[in-house]
């Protein structure tokens, strides 16, 4: 049955994970999203479900222990938070080049380097261009409520299988840190070996049988014809995503002058925006992507016929803008309005850059 | 002599096969240089897999070395990891399959340099994985560069003069290091340049998948190899060069069981 | 209706745990509720701080630079906090180590003699509880019964036999709190 | 008395002309083939098959698995 | 003197960098790159100019072997190829993030994973938008002759230290691999610890004399309004670097009415596609961003109202057409050729594109 | 007795100080939880630092991990590192200044776990640094996770039940695995948490330096000190707890000299 | 008879209150303070200032260098 | 001028350092050169293969899809590389290995027995080099003077004395190259 309980957004993913039916999590501390591991190893799921929770030596060892579990068909998450990923972008690589499904949980922290460990929406561009290397594209969710951070695991178990790609949720700090009401979704059965081997038994690594031919798991092909091909297959695949995963909310954009366009956090703060903005008397909309990539760049496009401006509200120098910009093709003024390193814009801040970037710029 | 009108024609119709290539190997030509010592490991494993009847049950993990295409030639399940991270992989396999059966097959660069968090770790957290590690000394697929096993003044790409420990560092015998460790139930080093070592290496990496099997915790079986193209000697040359200077600093034998 | 909040004082006075209650019980009442620390290794020793919303409505924005009340536990947190404080808002504090009382004119301003109320009760964990109550005194946003269902929520069941002691000192800073400063009154005056 | 008799195939196309089994028989039965295979390679032969006694040597120094060795013991002729 | 030689690019690389008075070099094999090290291994450059060189570990030990020794005032450089640069990202953003001026080259192999040894352009966004985490900037050159690989680390390291920032040559396996006439530049002397104490000394980690305070080399800063501060002074640098040090070559691009955008291997291409196309009367041009970052944005949307269109020809999925099409903001159709897992496009298939995607299109 | 009538205020007008802060640690407070070893490892190497005059000449670095902050502590140039990556950092920074002192203030996760390679191959070079190494059993700065140290049946936020050893692997004693390297001159384990040992464990940091004067290769002091808000006791309960349990299975004492 | 006399000086505000000086004096010199300083902590202060003997016991331990020690050998007197 | 050639063979016949003696040889006369080889490990035993461009102006694309030559040396490569040449070009190749010999009537074609020369020589290394002579014999693009040099700079100083051992080798090649299908004198009949 449906449980509502106080939590963290790290440990509604936690539970969520169990609840997936996940069959394993490897991960590697780091703030701010050591509660992930730390609510696992308490829970015990090896008791609960069988799940196996491992805390690995490093972040490359516990991405590449993914690799292993993920490649025999298994449900295997790991999470970290922006430096432990920029470690993780070679094993993330080959994944993508290998075709294995996993789920990999970003808690964005504010960059570069050591940066701080406050909340950050800075690795945008790692996430959606692909931050390893090579082309590969990931799947890419963002959560802006703990109750997403718990959606959002079993959604993104669903894609990283329909696809054969790994699939990242890219959260930050405050929603990870944050508590919040969230109703837990109920227990899912882990699959049996058996279930696996007829579910993903033609590719995944289970043991061979006299009855098929070796499965075999590699991102290598020296023949460069052949890697083309494997190419020409990834891209298709995307090509595929684009078209059927764009996942956005619009917030009050029916009658919206001006729409702000920010995920996470900063959409959060943007809801506020819009009642402020709107007591004033300035027609505000949200068009919040949920999917990061595939990028709402559609409805975007829609968009840009009917407003006078977009603010892209970010957590960063601005990246998104980016996308938006792509979207737009210049019919209408795309600002930015960001902060950095672990600052939190507050609402009245973003209504003055639409006023300064947008209103009193025309 | 009567027995001499018998042909080897004769012989092979009406004798019975002593040795053939095991089936767990498949028909395609090893992408290895002649006469290096990947094929007779590959073999042995192989063969120890087959008569341990165990080859449905056996998942084999690949880094990047020469012997990255280990999965085209040898006839089971397999996955190709990332270079050096092969005993990490084999941790997340074996995590979600403990019944199966796991190997790495990695070279002594891969696990020794790049690797050596990965293979450290996993011994000791006494993964119950078998680890192949194949020291010839050099980093055999790209071209013949030093290795954490090259041994000092023996030259490479990069020891073009030698190698020289004061700035280039010791020789590394991580065996005898990941010995040590409480996880780690056998280790041992091996060869396969002569018949003899080929027997006895057999019976080793048999006695590491029946650890496997009672899981008793990692097992370890380093061969010392050659890479004669690395080395820039024909394989004959090769072998004579591993039997009189190799063996010397990497000594053959059980170090933990 | 939706109440915002900030509780802040030293690491170790139960700031955090004091914002899971009020936001538990706020569940209770089917609220909607947003619990945002401070977190990280500068709270070692240092300031600690959590913003809590209770809403009828969905929560926007779980980080603010305002609020309508303030419950301040030391000195940093005063100077930090006392003019974000909503006109009207009010701000609770433990007089206990402030040296700069508030000075604002335009807000509610209660005291509450938390530690040494909690040293009377021998027991200096139930600090925070006894600083709840004060602040559900002036702004009783939860009810008792939700509180109480809160504590059940929030304290693990090996805790449990601690809620009666808990709910005293509830009590207890219902009965000590003082109002030094009453928006009403000084409406109702002029 | 019957002295065990052995014989070997070697798969030419197979061979790296590697020359390990040459010098690892002990009876001296094979030798590298002047020609080339159709990858440029010497493979092995046996030059001096009888004197072959199977003893598997060969096939056991082999890294490419080119080697059946096959055994026959005749009995006793009057 | 001047000399001329025949060298492979990644020789003339490691020549160069001798020349250029480089103090240090860290690095680990990779095809196609691994002539770097073994180079410089040949070479001794300790007898010549008293400039370390050490195999690492790991491109992990080699990025941060890097950091230390550049950290320190000195010239540094590394090198390795797609994968092994995936592997070195955390260490370029704490680079980025403490702003130490260094040297890394991606001599780029077809993706993703393992991929193949073969040539690729499938860095492009890794390199450009920042692979690692955080908001940070590389300086990218592209060197597309032999010649190139020589010039560019002498400005590498002039442009690093100028921004003290790490730069990137963004290569790819043929031009590392090919030979070609190559004139070396001139023995530049090493600067002295004290020449480096005299430049540096405000910065470096030269060992503190009671004269100064200490010098801290950091990216971390646990309070966001500081590390806010910091991320604002990157952003500054980047936009005066963006300003000054935009290199492209045009090649017959005044009279065209396509032009081609492409760098390194496949701008040598779409130099023969140029003399095809206008054989059979296609006036053709090529635009070679010389910088990948800061990126030629300008002088294509100057095209963007001359032209008819535009090409981005890629060894990759099309990354770099993303950059153009942010600066010809839907002026003109943009279109993309490429060719991925190692494959080389040939000259008549990009003319092909062009006729089919740009020419009978309209 | 006359002498009672001296008062302190006295003493303290006429006396000599016999003990203040080294004017290498500057005057702030240190970001450590109250009684942390920490700032006893760091007062010491600075103490060794300033007496042996080498202030100029030396240059720390200091990874991630609750002493990360160490540059804003310690008065000397510092580089701060990528978590588990200050030995090739130093490594990169002894290269090019062959004649500095150069030394690395690393914690048990950052030294035995990621960084195990790094640590292992800094040793095997013999870069000429030293290495302080301070083992408190846990991973403070992120809240007290499990580290490679731990010890078994010991509690921590991710072996909330106790490290188990089957799954998680045993207590890592990497201070003995390096000193098996012959990169390695000197490998000793010291503490902290009383004035006796401080003592022997200054004697040991001075050697260290020394034998970096010397050109000797690498050095590692290992310093077993507390994590008290880690371990959720006082500090007094905490250095109880580590004379009686850490030592035990971390013995004090020179491992290699 | 002349016996050495020792006195500390504690830095009330950096001294965080750990005890560890007030476990490990021999003489019990040192106490906690009741009041707490600007940052909420209890410090270390000498309740028992002429049992001090300079040993520096106190100090040693002291993880925020919070303590300095003199020590005082006064002349025989007559 | 501009002249575009692929040399192709096994791995160990010399091909990349024939290509590299006539690239130097075409620095000597100051021309402009590229040198593009396979390389990887696909090549151990297998097939090697490298093209080269020697040109009077700046050197555009260094990978060709057709070429002025090819020289080739086994079969895999004749099979991929006889259709690559550009009609009149020129077509060089090795008899012994090659069993399927080409066929096209638009090029001139060349044989020269390298293996069988080099052994007359007492030196299989020098292959290379007796095929070298065979093509310039046939395309005279550089002049002798000029590959004296290239050898000079390509061979490191220790392999200086076997200079007159290699021009030995060319000068055989150039007498016993044979010219078995050639378009000029096809031309001159038709
Ligand atoms: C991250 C990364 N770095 C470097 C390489 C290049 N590389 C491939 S294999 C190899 C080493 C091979 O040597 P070894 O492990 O000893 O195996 P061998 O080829 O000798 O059998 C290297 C450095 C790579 N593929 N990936
Ligand atoms: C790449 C990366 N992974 C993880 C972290 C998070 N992190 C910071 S310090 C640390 C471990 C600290 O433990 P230890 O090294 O033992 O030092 P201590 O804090 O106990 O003194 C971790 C996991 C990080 N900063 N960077
Ligand atoms: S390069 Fe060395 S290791 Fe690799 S296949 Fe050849 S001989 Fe074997
Ligand atoms: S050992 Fe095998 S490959 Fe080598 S020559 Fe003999 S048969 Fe051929
Ligand atoms: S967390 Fe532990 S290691 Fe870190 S400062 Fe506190 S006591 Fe010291
Ligand atoms: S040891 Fe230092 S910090 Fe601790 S109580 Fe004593 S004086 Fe204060």
């Amino acid at each position: 049955m449906e449980q509502v309980k106080l939590m963290k957004g790290n440990e509604a993913m936690a539970e969520a994970a169990i609840r997936a039916g996940a069959d394993a999590y490897f991960g590697y501390p780091i703030t701010p999203q050591s509660e992930v591991i730390e609510y696992l190893m308490m829970e015990e799921p090896h008791k609960r479900t069988g799940m196996q929770v491992l805390q690995a030596e490093s972040e490359l060892a516990a991405i590449n222990m993914v690799y292993g579990a993920a490649a025999c068909g298994k449900r295997v998450m790991t999470s970290s938070s922006s430096p432990g990923i920029s470690l993780k972008l070679e094993g993330i690589s080959y994944m993508a080049g290998s075709e294995i499904p996993c789920l990999i949980a970003n808690v964005m922290r504010g960059g570069p380097g050591l940066g701080t460990i406050q909340p950050g929406q800075s690795d945008y561009f790692q996430a959606t261009k692909g931050g390893g290397h090579g082309d590969y594209r990931l799947i890419v969710l963002a959560p802006s409520t703990v109750q997403e951070m718990a959606d959002f695991v079993d959604l993104g178990f669903e894609l990283a299988f329909k696809y054969r790609n790994p699939v990242m949720i890219l959260s930050d700090g405050a929603i990870g840190q944050m508590m919040e009401k969230v109703y837990l979704p109920e227990q899912k059965e882990r699959l049996s070996d058996k279930e696996i081997v007829k579910l993903h038994g033609s590719w995944a690594t289970t043991g061979k049988p006299e009855s098929r031919s070796r499965n075999i798991i590699t991102s290598l092909d020296l023949k460069p014809e052949r890697q083309e091909i494997h190419n020409i297959h990834l891209q298709e695949k995307y090509k595929v995503a684009e078209e059927n995963e764009v996942r956005f909310e619009e917030i009050q954009c029916a009658d919206a002058d001006y729409i702000m366009v920010a995920y996470g956090t900063s959409a959060r703060i943007c809801q506020k925006v819009i009642q402020l903005g709107r007591k004033k008397g300035i027609k505000l909309g949200l068009l919040r992507p949920i999917t990061l990539w595939p990028f709402p760049k559609k409805p975007i496009e829609k968009y840009a016929n009917k407003v006078k401006g977009v603010l892209s509200v970010e957590m960063s120098s601005g990246q998104m803008i980016e996308d938006i910009q792509l979207a737009v093709k210049g019919k209408v003024p795309v600002e930015h309005f960001g902060r950095m390193g672990g600052m939190i814009p507050s609402p009245s801040e973003v209504l003055n850059a639409i006023e300064e970037k947008l209103i009193s710029n025309k | 002599m009567k027995t001499a009108v018998i042909t080897p024609e004769e012989i092979i119709k009406k004798g019975k096969i002593v040795f053939e290539k095991t089936k767990l190997m498949n028909d395609c030509t090893l992408s290895y240089c002649p006469g290096c010592g990947h094929g007779v490991a590959h073999r042995l494993v192989m063969e120890v897999v087959d008569e341990m009847g165990i080859g449905e049950d056996t998942i084999g993990v690949a880094p990047v070395g020469c012997s990255v295409l280990a999965y085209e030639f040898m006839n089971i399940d397999m996955q190709q990891a990332a270079h050096g991270r092969a005993p990490a992989v084999a941790t997340g396999i074996k995590r979600v399959f403990p019944d199966k059966y796991i190997f790495t097959y990695q070279g002594d660069g891969d696990l020794a340099a790049i690797g050596t968090s990965e293979t450290i770790h996993a011994c000791n957290r006494g993964e119950n994985i078998v680890i192949i590690f194949v020291n010839n000394g050099i980093y055999g697929m790209t071209g013949g560069q030093m290795a954490p096993t090259t041994l000092e003044g023996m030259k490479s790409s990069t020891s073009p003069y030698g190698r020289v420990v004061e700035t280039m560092g010791h020789p590394l015998k991580i065996t005898e290091m990941v010995a040590t460790l409480p996880g780690v139930a056998y280790a041992t080093r091996q060869a396969v340049h002569q018949a003899k070592y080929v027997r006895k290496a057999k019976k080793a990496i048999l006695k590491a998948f029946e650890n496997q099997r009672d899981k008793k915790g990692t097992s370890i079986v380093e061969i010392v190899s050659n890479c004669n193209s690395g080395w820039k000697m024909t394989p004959v040359e090769s072998n004579e060069w591993l039997e009189e200077n190799m063996l010397e600093y990497f000594p053959l034998g059980d170090i933990k069981k | 209706m939706t109440e915002e909040i900030i509780i802040a004082g030293f690491g170790g006075q139960g700031v955090l745990s004091m914002g899971k209650i009020l936001a538990y019980s706020g569940i209770m009442q089917d609220q909607e509720v947003s619990w945002m620390p401070s977190y990280g290794p500068e709270m070692r020793g240092g300031t600690a701080n959590v913003t809590v919303i209770l809403s009828d409505n969905r929560i926007s924005s779980p980080v603010l630079n305002e609020f309508d009340t303030a419950i301040i536990l030391n000195q940093q947190s005063m100077d930090k906090f006392e003019a974000m404080v909503k006109p009207g808002g009010l701000l609770l504090y433990d007089p206990n180590g402030i040296s700069h009382h508030p000075k604002r004119k335009d807000i509610t301003i209660a005291t509450i003699e938390g530690a040494k109320e909690a040293s009377n009760l021998k027991n200096k964990k139930i600090f925070n509880m006894v600083v709840m109550g004060a602040f559900l005194k002036v702004h009783p946003i939860v009810k008792m019964k939700n509180v109480h269902k809160g504590l059940e929520k929030s304290l693990p069941e090996r805790h449990h036999h601690l809620i009666p002691l808990n709910e005293e000192a509830i009590k207890v800073g219902m009965e000590k709190v003082k109002i030094i400063h009453d928006l009403k009154k000084v409406a109702a005056v002029n | 008395m019957s002295k065990v008799r052995g014989a070997v195939v070697i798969d030419s196309e197979a061979c790296k002309g590697c020359d390990l089994c040459v010098v690892a028989c002990p009876t001296d039965v094979l030798q590298l083939n002047e020609q080339v295979n159709s990858k440029g390679y010497n493979p092995a032969y046996p030059i001096n098959h009888d004197a072959c006694t199977g003893c598997k040597i060969c096939a056991l120094v082999c890294p490419d698995m080119c080697i059946t060795v096959y055994q026959y013991k005749p009995e006793r002729v009057a």
